[in-house]
């Protein structure tokens, strides 16, 4: 329908100009490296303990690099005043945050199929083994955080310390959600699928991205129109 | 089919306890062109946000052909222009618009119909950073008219124009005045923007001090409506 | 009962107490900084009138 | 009129804490196992409960802002949310001296303990966010929305730490547990303490009340001098 249409207009274009101009993605990238190599510096995992907080690992690394690129996500559209012209078109507010929060999610999983090697390589895990439930579960948990943080962005945009002010709400917000993508990640990584007991995370994980996702859409209005 | 009637009922706007507008009251028929003039703070901008839906009044309300502003289908109709180009340096002409077009349902051929009125066609694919401030001026005026508005809300567009802006603007007005569009233009008091002007409306301090027919003295003497409605401060 | 116990007890009422009547302190404080501006201002009103 | 009833309250409140006071430290039995230092259970939990009630009145508030754009709403939210944060405080930290004695470690990650911390994190973005906003309508707005915000996630963690670690006693208020497991006097204690410390809450709320409305006329006025008209 026309909000979709419009929300994936909006996404092409934040995807075109993110690769035209890489402002968030060398940082984040160089960025999510360097932590996993200062983990690996300062732990010296063996196999046993990468089981028990690789995930952990992970998603520190993943959190970081989801604030940097949602940072930039409205951020975006201050230079010329392009917010002034998106908000005056007939797309909704809602379809408007829906595309940045999809351009942020595409970006973020980028990365995030960057890091993952790369994890695999250093702390030479065989992450791949429960490969589907470990996609869904990434899947999930990163577009919790490209939710949650696109939508503080757009809340944050006009703010004098955005930088600070963006984690700083957004991390304690997510902290439900990132400790069932831990708890998950964590069980998957070493191959076992999810344990019967585990799969109340995965119900939270799904219900804070339901909540948060009705939540954004139904107050984007708000926020965008100043 | 003409442009919409314009109408606002008791608009007040608080930034905090600022009254930025107060009790701003009137009705614009359909087609008619009418220039906001007002000192620097006057509240033309503010009004003129609210007529396009990005801000919300804090009292009141503004009503476009009767519907509320925030509609889709009313804003599918309104063309604005702010005071800086609203385009995004790193794509180019061609991306921005098609960019844009798309949320208006703007077909490809209209795209490169419109480069070249603005006789741009020939950098359309090189990055809008890279244009001249002209250039530049001239895909944001393209911009605002790609998707044949019947509304146009222009904030004091011919401030930072060169003279072939000016012109071109003075064309597509021109035009969609005779197309029957309705315009809304803020200006501070320059000729050309008075000569389209069917009326007149005068904001001090946000209050709507004088509406009503442009008359000739005004175009002559710039002064004129400031000396006999604006106060002396 | 050793004798930690009871003077924990003391730190944990001490504690409870304490933070609350620092709270009220701070909006006492507020209280104060508010009604000063409140005054300055209204002399600054009547000064231009 | 609000002074009034500010100092009645104080009036009734302030003895009823001191009198609750003495009872906790003399009056009501011990408990047998972890000695005296369960006394500061009574302000462990009934804090406990006026923070949870204060974040709630601040997420009715946020959401009657958003639908009645009304000032006044906006005061109370924050109000509420600062003495939600106080009283919140003082749970977690006499939970923390508690714990040291019944666990021997300053902090153990029980499910309570981190949930009271991680909603005070969350509530704490809010008064920051708060402060870095200057226009009054704006600022409400936004705190309307990120306090909406703040109280589904805080729920949701409720939640997520209880399954993730407990070794929080389980419920010990008959109500909870059908009764019981708790001393009679002990338990009309916790309510008595609930009730005088509810008390303290509304008369920080009413306090907090007027001085947000002292704030917007001082805005008014500040505007009103440099409006110079």
């Amino acid at each position: 329908m026309t909000m979709l249409r419009h929300a994936a207009v909006i996404a092409t274009k934040d995807l075109r100009s993110e690769l035209r101009t890489k402002e968030s993605i060398n940082s984040t990238l160089s960025f999510s490296v360097v932590i996993l190599l200062l983990f690996a510096f300062a732990f010296d995992p063996s196999p046993d303990m990468i089981a028990e907080f690789g995930g952990g690992l992970l998603w520190i690394v993943f959190v970081f690099a989801g604030a940097l690129i949602v940072n930039r996500s409205f951020a975006r559209e201050l230079p010329n005043d392009c917010i002034d012209v998106l908000v005056s078109s007939p797309a909704s507010g809602a379809s408007l945050f829906l595309g940045k929060a999809l351009a942020s999610f595409v970006l973020l999983a980028g990365v995030e199929c960057i890091c993952l090697p790369a994890f695999g390589i250093l702390y030479n895990v065989t992450w791949w083994r429960s490969l589907g439930g470990l996609i869904g579960v990434l899947a999930l948990g990163t577009w919790s955080m490209a939710c949650v943080g696109t939508f503080f962005s757009a809340l944050t945009v006009n703010l004098r310390l955005r930088e600070l002010m963006l984690p700083m709400l957004m991390y304690p917000i997510l902290i439900p959600s990132l400790l069932s993508a831990m708890m998950l990640t964590n069980t998957l990584l070493t191959g076992q699928p999810i344990p019967s007991d585990f799969t109340v995370w995965l119900r939270l994980l799904i219900g804070f991205n339901i909540i948060f996702t009705t939540l954004s859409v139904y107050l984007a209005e708000t926020v965008l129109v100043r | 089919m003409s442009g919409p009637a314009v109408a606002a009922a008791g608009v007040w706007k608080y930034f905090g306890d600022y009254p930025a507008l107060r009790d701003v009251r009137f009705e614009l028929g359909e087609g008619e062109c009418l220039a906001l003039l007002g000192r620097n703070g006057a509240g033309k901008t503010t009004l003129l946000r609210i007529l396009a839906g990005l801000s919300g009044a804090s009292k009141g309300g503004v009503a476009i052909d009767g519907g509320d502003v925030r509609a889709s289908a009313t804003r599918a109709r309104v063309g604005w222009l702010g005071h800086s180009i609203g385009l995004y340096d790193e794509l180019s002409a061609r991306e921005n618009l098609r960019t844009f077009g798309a949320l208006y349902g703007v077909k490809a051929a209209t795209i490169s119909e419109w480069l070249e009125r603005v006789n741009l066609s020939h950098v359309a694919d090189a990055p809008v950073r890279e244009y001249s401030r002209g250039m530049r001026q001239r895909l944001a005026v393209a911009r605002a008219f790609l998707h044949g508005p019947r509304l146009l809300l222009l904030d004091e567009p011919f401030t930072s124009l060169d003279d072939k802006a000016i012109a071109l603007l003075q064309g597509l007005l021109a035009a969609a005045r005779a197309d029957g569009a309705t315009i809304i233009l803020s200006t501070h008091q320059i000729r050309e923007a008075m000569e389209l002007a069917s009326l007149v409306a005068l904001l001090d301090r946000g209050k709507l001090v004088h509406y009503g027919e442009r008359t000739t003295e005004m175009l002559n003497d710039p002064g004129y409506l400031y000396r006999t409605y604006g106060s002396a401060a | 009962m050793d004798e930690r116990n009871i003077t924990f007890m003391f730190y944990g009422l001490a504690v409870a107490w304490g933070l609350l009547a620092l709270y009220a302190v701070l909006l006492g404080l507020r209280e104060r900084d508010l009604t000063k501006q409140l005054d300055t201002l209204k002399r600054m009103v009547e000064e231009k009138k | 009129m609000r002074t009034k009833i500010i100092l009645a309250l104080g009036a009734i409140t302030l003895p009823f804490l001191l009198r609750n006071l003495h009872m906790i430290i003399f009056l009501v039995p011990d408990d047998l196992e972890q000695g005296p230092v369960y006394r500061i259970f009574y302000y462990h939990l009934p804090p406990y409960f006026v923070a949870a009630m204060g974040y709630f009145t601040a997420m009715v508030a946020s959401i009657l802002y958003l639908v009645k754009k009304d000032q006044k709403y906006d005061a109370i939210a924050v109000s509420a949310t600062e003495i939600g944060l106080a009283f919140a405080a003082v749970n977690l930290i006499t939970g923390m001296i508690w714990g040291r004695i019944s666990w021997g470690i300053w902090w153990a990650w029980d499910a309570r303990l981190t949930w009271a911390l991680i909603g005070w994190l969350v509530y704490f973005g809010y008064l920051v966010l708060r402060r870095a906003i200057d226009d009054p309508t704006e600022r409400a707005k936004i705190s309307a929305v990120l306090s909406i915000f703040a109280s589904a996630s805080v729920a949701i963690t409720y939640k997520a730490i209880e399954w993730w670690r407990t070794q929080h006693p389980g419920p010990v208020l008959s109500i909870r547990t059908g009764g019981g497991t708790l001393d009679p006097a002990m338990e009309n204690m916790l309510y008595e303490n609930t009730l005088a410390l509810l008390l303290l809450g509304a008369i920080f709320l009413l306090v907090r009340l007027r001085q947000e409305e002292v704030q917007r006329e001082i805005d008014g006025l500040r505007r009103f001098v440099h409006a110079g008209n």
